[in-house]
């Protein structure tokens, strides 16, 4: 029932790149069609190495130590930092704060920054496309300080509304927090203009989360031009446990610590404690040094193979799946055209419940995702309560789109729809 | 890797059975006159259930759901409600022990016939991810019980 | 210069064990004798393989998949949880919350449980023996809620004082906040003897840093007595980026979520949000399963060598090495005699600065902790800026407390003191 | 596993000359009629160096210094007080930006005489985690002429 794959593939025109042979899992099973990179991605073996390697050669606790051993951690964690921040444009390297993941850097900024400066009144500005991760932090926020929470709608075929944007922004707006991709849908959003927006209707600051633009992207935070940016590392080939929020040196010098500890204190005194400097007093405890290399690592590969052309991979991908998806009957496809998306395509097929496509398609080796894709609020504007989603990434190829449209004729049959 | 999902185990999940009832499902709607209403719903998949379900003394004389969801849950709803209509609260309690046990892999508990149509959906202890689905309306059934009895 | 190893060593009685050999740092490297296992531990081989397996074979993104691959990524990271329970005595399997470290699990107590339960007016009681993540997230809710943070003093030999402790408890008194084995010190305190006290004069929760205990002692959480327990997976053989926080499940069940995000809702509304049980709610976003993994392979290493011999393991290094110590002239050892410590010997000796000290140690291949150790409030009590630390594990051996005392002298030859 | 430091590194850098400045810390103590204090921390191991400077114009006329730290800390500072005693701010920061070289292993500056003394540091250089120590002082000096030239 599994599609073949075949032995030799292309990467976007490059010369016979076998991507998938870097990455173990997938290597050591050829019938396996992952196609759930959007929820998280598979790791390539020169990750995996470089955990290894930093546990067998370098582990310390990093800062903390007089010895040569622990020199060396503090050395690999700040090349970690330098290097990721040079991947995603940060000229200012201790701008890039390292969290577990984009959902603790956004609620790094809700609670530090937000909590400094929302109050009774004020007006936060949400999105309909956003993660719960974007989303629930600044309704919690809202409530505990009685500002009131708006959420900018979409267009019919699930684009942000500028207009309706335009209109929720005003003297009162503290904060626009919004996605750069959306994971449900794909949904590229147009940063520049909506800064923009922003800053001609409003004294707010922008909160994008790049989850999903970071390992799809090309991205650079200094000419993007928003105030905060978060990332996660799993998702972007990077081990699991590390990611980061990126700010401007102002703001984050200006903003209460979050978590207090270690690490991040200059002077405890009884009564009082003063701060370290950037990144440090955004840290506290003993940092995840190994994954911070790991993720590295991974950012070394992307840089390989070129940001660009990991985009237009996932765009002649996207194209041949857009084909051949709607060419199935009764198969329909959400959000805007293929070229407004990144790697990413939500559908629904019938009264084939999105959890019964997923098992029927899982049962053939493709792993998809069904379900609210943590976006309650989109969903409902959908008015649908899931959707099945295929996500796609460097690894994957025409095998795997060919097996995903397999599978699903195979759902269709055992759902009794004749053949189209 | 191995995968535990064949064909055949799909087939044998998607019986004709199982698409009946999720497309006409039994007891579906509003219950007049209920005494007790519960829902749940299932965080991961979005699935949600509504169940209403009137007593006669310890007999559940009555009862229907709302809500929606994939094929195993809403069949799984479906079947639950005609086989316990009528039923005492005792019995209802083990026969969904026995439910519980089938969507664990226990293959003596597929031979039973108190389970009636129930039976049919013992593929699904081969998809792990899918055993919360059937049991949904179940946990929304015990936790009326349990009202009703406190 | 450095002291010879023998090729063969025993763990506490143990037949010619050479544990060093599980660990690939210390087995590639002879010459090094690590004893800054407080600060971090080093990872046996086990660990840095179930990370990998992980990786290679269940890699995919828990809770949110309905594939197969997807469900094998929730078990592992639900075994782990189990496992990790069951090594800490937890029988109620929810209640133990992965974090990021014990750092995190005591803000997530001091903010979520803090913020709720702290008032103006109220009582906050930290020890002068804290580590400063439990030290400073009281002081700052204690500031942000008016509250008193109110600091047990010490004995004149490092032990806690609880008669000090006794006359700081009252009716105003929230929280008590202690650790289990101090990090500086090594002091191990009588954790049931002050709960006993709490009890007794107070309605005041207890919330234990275990950082220290968890890697060193048998610990059961049940049978403790206290309301929160924090531990770091790096310092008991683990990888970095994992810990957690232990809590009874009617208090955890009460609290408000700490982070919001993803897996840790129920059900989203624009306006209101409600929570997932536990142990989701206290978990946002994207799990890091594969430390999680790793820490289980860790417990597992630890089980299998028995926490009564990494006990008396220590034990008999411990006194060996205050033995030896003590021999040196103008050597200073703080805190309680060997018996009521864990394996952690702090010190100075005569004018050398603790910092001079593990430089010149550090070129003799021994790494040994110089500094405050993350707990100025001791440091200005002990009236020194710095001590000298040496802390032991598993690994360590005989010749590494003669590497220790060998290094010693050569930094007293180097500052001009003769030969005693 | 090849660690830098060796005996002859470690007698390199703990050589008496900067063992006597540190047991004898020349310009030590409070200076009265001082235009600017600076204090700095080292919060890695708990070192902290208050300084204490008058000015004529923009020659430092005098320095003192207090706190407490290491060998190499106290060592370069009592250095760097002797150094710089009565010369110019322009003057001084040239000599605070070799010194900053040498700690960062450019070898040539271990040979400039307008170094003097400091030069005895040159091998801190070999050892990373004290680098900080050895700039603590001259952290704190630039501070003031900062301040000083504002
Ligand atoms: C007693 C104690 N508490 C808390 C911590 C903080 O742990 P972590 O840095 O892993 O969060 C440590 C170690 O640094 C410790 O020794
Ligand atoms: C757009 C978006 N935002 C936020 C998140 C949360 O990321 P994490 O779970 O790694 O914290 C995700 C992924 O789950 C995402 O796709």
């Amino acid at each position: 029932m599994r599609a073949s794959r075949s032995e030799v593939r292309t990467f976007n025109g490059a010369r016979d790149v076998n991507r998938r042979a870097d990455f173990p899992l997938l290597a050591n099973d050829p019938g396996l069609h992952y196609l759930d990179s959007a929820a998280t991605s598979q790791k390539p073996a020169s990750v995996l190495d470089a955990i290894r390697d930093f546990y067998e050669t370098s582990n310390a606790n990093p800062h903390r130590g007089a010895y040569a051993l622990s020199v060396r951690a503090t050395e690999c964690y700040q090349q970690a930092r330098q290097r990721i921040a040079r991947f995603l444009g940060v000229r200012d390297v201790d701008c890039l704060i390292f969290t577990r993941g984009t959902t603790e850097a956004l609620n790094l900024v809700a609670n530090s920054w937000g909590r400094a400066h929302v109050s009774h009144g004020d007006e936060i500005v949400v999105t309909a496309l956003e993660h719960h991760a974007n989303f629930v932090p600044w309704q919690q926020l809202a409530i505990e300080k009685q500002a009131r929470l708006r959420v900018c709608e979409l267009s019919s075929d699930g684009r942000l509304d500028l207009d309706c944007l335009r209109g929720l922004l005003n003297s009162r707006t503290r904060v626009v927090a919004f996605n750069h991709v959306s994971n449900a849908l794909g949904t590229i959003n147009p940063v520049a203009e909506i800064v923009e927006l922003i800053r001609e209707n409003s004294d707010a600051i922008s909160v994008c989360d790049g989850a999903q633009s970071a390992p799809h992207l090309p991205v650079s935070f200094d000419t993007l031009g928003v105030d905060f940016y978060a990332f996660s590392g799993h998702k972007m080939l990077g081990p699991m446990g590390i990611g980061g929020l990126i700010g401007k040196r102002a703001t984050l010098e200006a903003m209460p610590p979050y978590q207090t500890g270690g690490d991040m204190i200059e002077f405890v005194g009884d009564e009082r404690t003063t701060w370290n400097v950037l990144p440090h007093k955004f840290e506290a405890g003993t940092p995840n040094a190994a994954d911070a290399v790991g993720l590295s690592a991974a950012v070394e590969y992307l840089e390989a193979l070129g940001m660009d052309r990991v985009l237009s991979h996932e765009r002649s991908l996207m194209s041949r799946a857009q084909t051949r998806l709607e060419e199935i009957e009764g198969l329909r496809i959400y959000g805007p055209p293929a070229l407004g998306r990144s790697g990413v395509v939500s559908f629904t097929m019938n009264d084939v419940h999105p959890h019964d496509l997923a098992t029927i398609l899982d049962g053939q080796g493709v792993c998809i995702r069904a379900g609210h894709h943590c976006a309650q609020p989109l969903m409902r504007r959908l008015d649908v309560p899931a959707t099945a989603r295929a996500s796609f990434y460097v690894y994957n190829d025409e095998a795997d789109i060919d097996a995903l449209v397999t599978g699903i004729m195979k759902a269709r049959e055992i759902f009794g729809y004749v053949p189209t | 890797m191995s995968r535990p999902e064949s064909a055949a185990e799909l087939s044998a999940l998607y019986q004709d059975l199982i698409l009946d009832h999720y497309r006409r499902p039994r007891n579906k709607g509003a219950l007049e006159n209920a005494d007790t209403r519960v829902e749940m719903k299932n965080p991961l998949c979005g699935d949600e259930i509504a169940l209403q379900v009137a007593f006669d003394g310890n007999t559940v004389s009555d009862l229907r759901f709302s809500g929606r969801g994939c094929s195993i849950s809403q069949a799984s709803a479906s079947m639950m409600t005609q086989l316990v209509k009528g039923k005492e609260a005792e019995e209802i309690k083990a026969i969904g022990r026995r439910f519980r046990d089938l969507m664990l892999g226990d293959a003596s508990a597929a031979g039973e016939k108190e389970l009636g149509q129930l039976r049919a959906l013992s593929g699904v202890a081969r998809f792990p991810a899918r055993v919360k689905c059937a049991l949904l309306a179940w946990n929304a059934l015990e936790t009326a019980l349990a009202e009703r009895s406190t």
